[in-house]
């Protein structure tokens, strides 16, 4: 297979390094990708100057958003919340390794979402599309 | 099998030669797999060329003109109408009335008849199989005017339980509201007797044909539908153009729906009076290309014949049945085969759809994936979406193989 | 002469090859003379060859599937959503709002903006110069929740009253909605200043520009309209397609219009989440080929120049007025060309405008006669109809030559 | 010129023989053409055995309504109502003694409309294309 099933993202989708809950927790979001159902929820604990010193997620969909949201809860662990915001795109594509359609790119940008969405403090509903431009 | 398999062999080939995109190769010179029709079809020639003839030889506005072009122009869109109207068998052209698409038939619907005919209280029927299209506008609406809303359910094989239609008719619904042909479970309804017991509990019936229109015979005096909603762009018509067929005495005593242009007989600063039919119901410059393309469509329909689209995709979908069942993990969802039309929507152990359909996509098989706007019924079977084959007069056997031995690849890249 | 009239000089000859239709000879092979344009555009074989090449190549339902196909066509009509709102100068392409046409546009204002912020006594200002598009939903409107109509009046000349605007703006309108270029006298109206006064009075202000869009620069940011409502048919587009451009603030803000597939996040049976902006607006499958040719539309009028089409079209309705004017009997409704778009309505002393448009169309000379969709316009100047010439980029001095020998014959015909 | 505008047209246009009113009158009926206001009112006066014995239009509109009014009345004197009401598009078009496009239809056929309408005894309203065809 070419480039987009990376055994990466195989690898992650079957076999995630950070699925779970943290309770408590400092941050916690979820939100979902309406186009398919795609579903992500984050949890994170800050330590002292804003770093994240723990991160989980948990959720279903597709291997690209939930390898994403792997991978991105991996990246995000020893960052601080300021790094976070400023999170684009790019820091996910090039984590995943693999160019994507518009309707994945969806998929694989739900835990930037979530994440970037936690991490500014939204409520429910408010996370729109500029977070992952 | 059953006995409509008899109808005469197509040519299936000489069909495929009308499709251009069918020509296309992507991926390396991969030949396009194009399972997706249920979502859109792909067009035939024919149609295109209608429509470019329309526009290199008689583009003008309509029905005012005395110039020739405008003249040529109404014979041609009226013509269409006509022709459109003998497909689902309407007893006068004036009963068809074209919209963008089956979404705003039915919303035409709901905004004219359902706002001036349902109240508080009042009880509308709909399934747990519709598309969105045939919630979303009753839900608003229901909103506004605060009436009930019940579903007929869905039983575990995808088909409407007839036994708790009876029921909610005790109700006494002043709508009944149902698709014809599940565009997910691909369950074609007992929509003749599912009107005709409406009927008799005193409503009046609207089908979604969005799906029945492209793929099995209708005649819309036989089935006694007060309504019939359908698109072009699912039966090898153009994008934006479709129908709301409405009974004239019914669609005579509707408001107007959208106001201006066309759709009057006379303005006064403060007042106007509404055209006839179908005018009435067409405000603003229509869609006039895409209606000369719609009905180039039925033409190229029914040179085929739709008796023998029918049978052919009959024959499709058993076929499929038996290739995808023997796929590992693979789970078709909704009926048998036999109680079908060409669509097999499926689950795959341990791979979301949307991975299938990108794998399968890398070998140029293009086939849906997600909830195909119809939510309610994923849910209800706790799914959160399926991917979905869906066959036109265009598909093959061979294809089918092809979705076959790419679902074997899935399997093997997610172990 | 004004001083546009400096600008390039457009190579017609080139433009009009452009045109299929204009190559038709009709009634025994005279070249077709197409002065219609106000009513609907020529098309350029440009747009239909975007249509077609999407038909034969890239046709699929959009924004949900994963296949080639549906991502090729997702991103050609987002790409086309982009270069529209790029050429009415829209802020972000997610305020331009795919419609029918003008008609649906004005009306998706008035079901959606209207129900919710109009009440019973509110004021919406109109025009007396309106097409029936932009006054028959406010009326049906009115009705349903009783709010009062008032009517900036037009004066001899053709030409709004800015003077009763103020005056009208003294009743705290919530609405102002007015026509950017009349379809029949061809005024162009001042609608930065009219929409200046709107807000200041706290108003909203839609702007019909379904004749200023296809023929003069349109900024809307500039004009600071709320809402600017067009047709593509009339502009080098297909039929099919129009637009409502909305400020984002309060097209979030207002309800959704159509329900069904594509306007939603989320559906259960008895609720949904609306989707966000534009796609809460575009309820079922849009009009995709067409929004594809309309983008293949703007850049044709792109590629000439909006200011050199003005600049062109100022010459020709100062040629028409000219050459009009000499025929004894013709008399132009409306101001002086120096205050028009390319648009001549005028009456012939003892001859119906049927008349006068049927004979010219004997000479193969396409004008449309009637009331134009603006009845009441007529009305007050107590004229039953009128013969409307109507010019556009590919329209030549010498049709209007044979226009004028036309109505010469007329003349001789009527004694 | 060609067929179209016969000389007939112009000159039972510019010189209608049946324009008037009757008052009192047996039956009065009028309407208009929404696509381009063409209006006719027709009087009849009815006599033994329904036959109608005088006849008259008044209106205002194009050469084919209004040459098409006159013609269409003078050729209702003498003639049944019964007869009126068989009245065709065919005869008001054998009448004119010209081809008409389905927009010029309308015109000529309004005076067909009104007369079978009175004849009928319709309601204001209630004259539709069923009349004319
Ligand atoms: C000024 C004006 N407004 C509105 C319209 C309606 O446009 P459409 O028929 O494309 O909806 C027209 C064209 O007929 C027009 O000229
Ligand atoms: C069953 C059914 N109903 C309604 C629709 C809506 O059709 P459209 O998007 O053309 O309005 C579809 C297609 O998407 C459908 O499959």
């Amino acid at each position: 297979m070419d480039d987009l099933y990376r055994e990466l993202i195989i690898d992650r989708f079957q076999n995630p390094q950070f699925r779970g809950s943290l309770d408590p927790n400092d941050i916690s979001f979820e939100d979902d990708n309406p186009l398919c159902g795609d579903h992500i929820r984050i949890d994170l604990r800050v330590g002292d100057d804003d770093v994240i010193t723990e991160a989980a997620f948990d959720g279903r969909g597709c291997s690209i958003s939930q390898a994403s949201a792997d991978l991105v809860v991996e990246s995000v662990i020893g960052k601080t919340l300021a790094e976070v915001k400023n999170y684009t795109k790019e820091d996910v594509l090039d984590l995943l390794g693999i160019e994507l359609g518009p309707v994945r790119l969806k998929c694989a940008l739900l835990s930037l979402k979530v994440v970037k969405a936690g991490v500014y403090g939204l409520n429910v509903g408010e996370a729109g599309d500029d977070l992952i431009e | 099998m059953t006995t409509i398999n008899q109808a005469p062999k197509l040519d299936i080939a000489k069909i495929r030669a009308d499709f251009p995109v069918l020509q296309r190769q992507i991926h390396d010179e991969k030949p396009i797999v194009y399972l997706d029709s249920a979502a859109t079809s792909q067009k035939p020639q024919q149609v295109l060329d209608a429509m470019d003839i329309y526009y290199q030889n008689t583009n003008a506005n309509i029905h005012r003109g005395i110039h020739v072009l405008a003249e040529e122009a109404t014979e041609q869109y009226e013509g269409a109408r006509q022709r459109i109207a003998d497909f689902v068998n309407a007893a006068k052209s004036r009963e068809i009335i074209f919209t963008r698409n089956t979404t705003e038939s039915i919303n035409l619907v709901a905004y004219s008849w359902g706002r001036k005919n349902l109240n508080e209280g009042d009880v509308v029927i709909l399934t747990e199989m519709e598309h969105h299209s045939n919630l979303v506008p009753w839900q608003m609406l229901a909103a506004e005017l605060n009436f009930q809303l019940e579903f007929i359910s869905v039983n575990e094989t995808g088909e409407l339980d007839l036994a708790a239609y009876k029921e909610l008719l005790n109700l006494k619904p002043k709508l009944v509201s149902f698709v014809h042909m599940s565009n997910v479970v691909g369950t074609i309804n007992p929509a003749k007797e599912i009107i005709r017991l409406g009927h008799e509990a005193g409503a009046i019936v609207l089908v979604d044909g969005a799906q029945s229109a492209p793929h099995i015979p209708v005649d819309v005096q036989d089935l006694d539908a007060d309504f019939y909603a359908f698109s072009a762009h699912k039966m090898c018509g153009p994008t934006g153009i479709g129908v709301l067929y409405g009974k004239e005495e019914i669609l005579l005593a509707m408001p107007p729906f959208l106001g201006g242009g066309d759709m009057i007989k006379r303005v006064e600063l403060r007042s106007f009076v509404s055209n006839s039919l179908p005018h009435k119901f067409e405000a603003g410059t229509p869609a006039i290309a895409e209606v000369i393309g719609f009905g180039a469509a039925v033409d190229y329909l029914n040179s085929i014949g739709m008796d023998a689209i029918a049978a052919r995709e009959h024959e499709l979908i058993e076929y499929a049945h038996d290739r995808l069942e023997e796929v590992p993990g693979v789970w078709i969802f909704g009926p048998s085969a036999d109680k079908k039309g060409g669509v097999a929507s499926f689950t795959f152990e341990g791979v979301h759809p949307h991975d299938v359909s990108q794998i399968l996509d890398r070998d140029g098989i293009a086939v849906r994936a997600g909830h195909h706007c119809a939510m309610p019924l994923h849910e209800k079977f706790d799914i959160n979406a399926t991917a979905r084959a869906s066959f036109y007069i265009y598909s093959t056997e061979q294809e089918i193989d092809l979705l076959a031995e790419g679902l074997y690849k899935v399997k093997e890249i997610f172990g």
